[in-house]
């Protein structure tokens, strides 16, 4: 067998997952005899569980999955390459594409990169007001999951109740930045413009329904036995592997690692102000990531609600010289984003434009386990391990 | 927080004693292997090491604690022959520098490898960089050392053109497969930017009669 | 000769008019099915409205879609066998017709009376299951390959666990014919108290709870529809139908609901009887007339309170992964229903 | 202690969710026959205030995606007081922007020196074709109607200087 290759020489994860995968095998291999030719399975480009136009080819036996391999590109859209011809201005409106579902997220550490390399510093207000928003797309990034999350296994309805309180974040993000997906709202020294009279109010009501809406969804889906049949034990990604494939997030964080850039970074916007738990689940399995999420976005209304409460005074925009030129130098500044560690490696020329833009973005790494994590498993399992990993395609082809 | 990055003078007085020692110990771990490092006081690690010892190296780092792979990416440090594509395509192209400079930690190739890793217990990073020799573009292959390697310096392989000696599976990952050239390389023309000249060029026609010929403006 | 409200009808005459009944009792509740529980039903439980455009609140709306299926082009995949790929569909929808004419309408209103009813009503719900295999295969795709797989792996293992729920019913009505089981409801009593009758589903609960599980599968609605199941296989079977064939399964599938809720509520519920102790009538000859017009529309209602059942379920919940589901037939649902027939059968010797 | 099956309690979920949307209505707008009204900031479509424009060609620069076109020429004006010298203008020929490329980032409507471009809420303007997206200095005037107040801001915000 092909995924039973080499069981002497295989490392502690694979061991982990090679027992794993025995022990569903032996359902389905009473007799070996009875085995036949595999069958080879495109699932994508277009497919209703890869979000977008990811495909997976996978090469089955019966329902069983005996390798797969996801084939990206199919969105790939040269970010990387289109930020060379671009000023640093005009970069934030491209990357705020990356991941669509939270892309204030995706502004701020590519702004916090310049500001760093040009040693500005936003006043505090800006910086409170960025965590916000950020928590915001965490929010509205996070809820679509766990909508999405149901639709990916059989329940229509979850996703219906995400989309109808995500709408609230959307609103709120609109009314304040004026773009419901693509904000654009970070500018390098601060934020666009201050917030509108009222918002403070309206995003603290929301927070409340957020929260009912968490609770209606682990009503609704996490406490369904069927659910968790279907997710507890499926993709068991042990911690070494995690680190190994670096993944990010609440990935990683399921796999029993405690470890959240907002907390455990030193960054300028105002986490540190804030009190928060860091969930983290020991078991690695599709449901841990999906519940790590679900305790996240809960975690994230009550950071929001804090911030809300202190937001300083004060200007949201620093001093910054109208054409802005970034001096020579790279910088690496990473966040937790929704769908874990984002961050960008900035080299300036002492241009208007950056002379290189790395972006690492949470699914590359995140899906690039797919093909150590999907052998074995059934077919069904491609589509509860790859809702769990949580990856927009956005993200992945860049 | 101290403004850290404005100029030399500033930053100078400041000592980041976790890094340093970082550094320290890399340096003690890798030997020679380390050609340069750099530390940004409060901010980030930078290392160079050999083109031989890549791997190695990665695999020291890895031991040292450094456990966490982070990303691997290639710099190209031509400067762009192209600019940013907004010349005016009926003057004639206008000269620009093409001498290599190499960024923190300096380097003697065009291509340099890039790889942050970052430990997992006290979550400061490092990042390394290595040469890619100028005559074929290859370098060892880290996939061995952290798994996740893979997809990346298949990305690196297909946008850069830098070969991987060891990589398992070196296709292309974005990429159809028989597609020509390496995007990421500067040298390689960012079409949406020649198909069409930029608005940006057309100016105020002026005043017949005025100083200048008024100009055909396409 | 049969009457029909004191009418005597020509033989022609009452097969014309079994052939027109059957087709109402087929679309009728198709229709409204689809209306009220997966247009209406469902919206509401997703905080939206549903179709609103077509008709007063969106009720002409499945009009307006079978309107939009019989313009659609009529797609058969190059390399599929054409012969089956076409007969499927019309297989799904023979097993409903062939299913609803055993359900008893009235005291004189059914379809056919036959004396192993409920034997040949479980025999006949399987011929779908040979439209869904047959479909998956000659579709030439690997989705629908699997779907049909899926399909027949599973309406195979739920076969049993409906049939073994049934036979607690039969052992305790003593007999297979529906109408007589509707009668045996009607006319019975629990501990003495006519006041309800005996509904199986008080004395058979959990012989009744298998039995839903079970048409929940036989049905494919979620959580048992991995056959169809778009975020994994696309649609199934159903992936390279469109048009009108595809129309037919639709129709198949929500028609295959309301008749097996028809035939629960015949087993169960006491079908379109009410207690006959209310109007102080013993047996099938002394029921009023007039319950051959109101008995479909009690039989209507039950459906609707089953079918409510089913969609809500399938609504509100993820599905099972294949070998899960036949996990759960053969481990679960199987031993509680022969544990069911035991007790049944030594209840019914007891008393 | 006995839990409630998680499955009953899903199915609660639904049911309460049924019983809230026949008692309070939907969440959902029946979109042609009611709308929303967009946040005043919302970013729907750009407006040209043409009086404003001196063709200064800044915004057309500053677009990410290459989409405003612009061409101007100059004019000579009757001069501002009497008996001075004719001033030379900019006259604007050609505005034109191209909302099948424009990413609504709003760059132009923020380097805009003169305040000749406003975003509008308005969103209302599909095509049935991409070619008539390209949108030209009338059609964007009109859309200076739908441009709302700037709205206020929040307790602790600087007040703005210009």
């Amino acid at each position: 067998m092909t995924i039973l290759n080499d069981p002497v020489n295989a490392k502690l994860g694979d061991r982990a997952q090679l027992s794993y995968i025995a022990s569903q095998a032996a359902d389905a291999r009473l007799n070996v005899e009875l085995e036949t030719e595999g069958m080879t399975l495109n699932i994508g480009p277009q497919h209703p569980a890869t979000h977008g136009t990811l495909r997976i080819i996978a090469r089955l036996d019966g329902e069983q999955v005996l390798w797969a391999e996801p084939s990206c590109g199919y969105m790939h859209r040269g970010y990387e390459k289109l930020t060379e011809v671009r000023s640093f201005p005009q970069v934030t409106s491209l990357i705020n594409r990356i991941d669509w579902l939270g892309s204030f997220a995706n502004e701020v550490p590519f702004i916090l990169a310049a500001e760093k390399l040009m040693g500005v510093e936003a006043p505090p207000r800006a910086q409170w007001i960025r965590t916000i928003l950020f928590e915001l797309s965490r929010i509205a990034n996070v809820s679509l999951f766990l909508g999405d999350l149901g639709v990916q296994l059989g329940a229509i309805t979850p996703v219906f109740i995400a989309f109808r309180d995500r709408e609230y974040v959307l609103n709120l993000i609109e009314s304040a930045t004026g773009g419901r997906f693509h904000p654009n709202f970070d500018r390098i020294g601060g934020l666009k413009d201050d917030l509108p009279a009222g918002w403070v109010d309206e995003t603290k009501v929301v927070m409340k329904k957020l929260r009912n809406f968490c609770d209606e969804i682990e009503a609704l889906l996490f406490g369904n036995e069927i659910f968790q049949s279907r997710t507890r034990g499926i993709g068991v990604i042990p911690r070494d592997v995690a680190m190994q494939y670096g993944l990010s997030g609440a990935n990683l964080r399921a796999s029993g690692v405690d470890w959240d850039l907002r907390r455990d970074q030193d960054s300028p916007m105002a986490w540190n102000k804030v009190d928060f738990k860091v969930w983290t689940h020991p078991d690695g399995d599709s449901f841990a990531r999906c519940w790590v999420r679900l305790q996240e976005t809960r975690e994230a209304t009550k950071i929001v609600d804090q911030l809300l409460d202190g937001i300083p005074a004060g200007p949201v925009m620093a001093k910054v010289p109208k054409i802005i030129k970034v001096p020579e130098g790279e910088a690496w500044v990473s966040t937790e984003n929704p769908l874990g560690e984002m961050g960008y490696y900035v080299v300036s020329r002492g241009d208007s434009g950056p002379f290189r833009v790395k972006i690492r973005s949470a699914s590359f790494n995140n899906i690039s386990i797919t093909p150590w994590l999907l052998r074995g498993v059934y077919v069904p399992d491609i589509i509860t391990i790859l809702a769990s990993l949580y990856f927009i395609l956005g993200d992945i082809d860049r | 927080m101290v403004n850290l990055l404005s100029s030399p003078a500033e930053t100078a007085p400041v000592v980041d004693t976790t890094r340093d020692q970082i550094v320290a110990d890399i340096r003690a771990t890798l030997g020679a292997s380390v050609v340069d490092s750099l530390v940004k006081p409060g901010d980030d690690v930078w290392i160079r090491v050999t083109t031989e010892s890549w791997n190695s190296s990665m695999q020291k780092l890895q031991a040292m604690g450094f456990d966490y792979f982070c990303f691997l990416s290639a710099i190209d440090w031509l400067p762009s022959p192209f600019g940013r594509g907004e010349d005016d395509p009926t003057e004639p192209a206008p000269e620009r520098d093409s001498t290599i400079r190499p960024g923190y930690t300096g380097g003697e190739t065009r291509m340099q490898m890039l790889v942050r890793l970052v430990n997992s217990r006290t979550h400061v990073g490092v990042n390394v960089k290595a040469d890619v020799p100028n005559d074929g573009y290859t370098i060892d292959s880290i996939s061995n050392v952290f798994a996740g390697a893979n997809w990346h310096e298949r990305e690196a392989h297909e946008m850069f053109g830098i070969g991987f000696v060891g990589h398992p599976d070196l296709r292309n990952m974005y990429l159809p497969a028989d597609f020509e050239g390496f995007p990421m390389r500067k040298d390689f023309p960012l079409l949406a930017r020649m198909v069409k000249p930029w608005p940006g060029i057309v100016d105020v026609e002026p005043l017949p009669g005025g100083d200048a010929e008024p100009e055909e403006v396409s | 000769m049969m009457s029909v409200l004191a009418i005597e009808v020509p033989y022609w005459g009452q097969s014309l008019l079994r052939v027109l009944g059957g087709l109402v009792a087929v679309l009728l509740p198709a229709g409204t099915i689809v209306y009220v529980f997966l247009f209406k039903m469902m919206s509401f439980m997703q905080s939206r409205l549903g179709p609103m455009e077509a008709g007063p609140y969106g009720s002409m709306q499945l009009f307006a879609e079978v309107g939009k299926w019989l313009q659609k082009e009529d797609i058969q995949p190059d390399n599929a066998d054409k012969r089956i790929f076409r007969m499927a569909p019309i297989v799904v929808l023979m097993s409903t017709f062939l299913l609803v004419a055993v359900v008893p309408f009235g005291p004189d209103a059914w379809f056919t009376n036959f004396e192993t009813g409920v034997f040949y009503a479980l025999a006949v719900s399987s011929i779908s299951v040979l439209g869904i295999l047959m479909a998956g295969w000659s579709s030439a795709n690997k989705y629908s390959l699997l779907g049909g797989l899926r399909a027949a792996g599973q309406l195979i293992a739920y076969e049993l666990p409906m049939v073994l729920a049934v036979v607690g019913v039969v052992i305790q009505a003593g007999t297979m014919n529906l109408q007589q089981i509707v009668l045996a409801q009607n006319a019975g009593s629990i501990f003495g108290s006519d006041i309800v009758g005996n509904p199986y589903v008080l004395t058979q609960f959990v012989g009744f709870v298998v039995f839903m599980i079970a048409v929940q599968a036989e049905l494919t609605q979620a959580p048992f529809d991995m056959p169809i199941a778009e975020s994994e296989l696309v649609s199934g079977y159903m992936t390279e139908y469109s048009g009108f064939r595809f129309l037919i399964f639709f129709i198949g599938e929500f028609a295959t609901a309301g008749v097996f809720a028809m035939i629960a509520s015949t087993l169960f519920l006491g079908g379109w009887g009410i207690p006959f102790s209310w109007f102080g009538w013993t047996d099938m000859d002394s029921v009023a007339n007039w319950m051959n017009v109101a008995g479909p529309l009690i039989v209507f209602t039950k459906m609707m309170v089953l079918v409510f059942l089913i969609m809500w379920i399938r609504f509100s919940s993820p599905r099972f992964r294949e070998d899960q589901l036949q996990r759960f037939a053969w481990k679960v649902l199987i031993p509680v229903s022969l544990a069911n027939i035991m007790v049944t059968a030594v209840l019914k010797v007891a008393f | 202690m006995a839990q409630i099956p998680g499955m009953i309690k899903g199915l609660a979920v639904t049911f309460n969710t049924m019983m809230r949307t026949f008692k309070n209505g939907s969440n959902t707008v029946q979109y042609p026959h009611e709308k929303e009204a967009p946040p005043i900031r919302a970013r729907g479509v750009i407006a040209l205030h043409e009086d404003n424009c001196t063709s200064c060609m800044l915004c057309s620069r500053s677009c990410p995606d290459w989409c405003i076109y612009i061409e101007a020429h100059k004019e000579l004006a009757p001069p501002r007081r009497e008996g001075g010298k004719p001033r030379a203008v900019n006259k604007l020929d050609r505005f034109d922007i191209d909302y099948a490329l424009c990413m609504y980032c709003g760059i132009c409507v923020e380097v805009c020196p003169f305040d000749a471009l406003f975003w509008s809420p308005e969103y209302e303007y599909s095509e049935p074709s991409i070619a008539d997206l390209l949108h030209d200095k009338s059609k964007l005037g009109e859309w200076m109607e739908t441009v709302p107040a700037a709205p206020e801001l929040e307790a602790g915000a600087e007040k703005k200087k210009k």
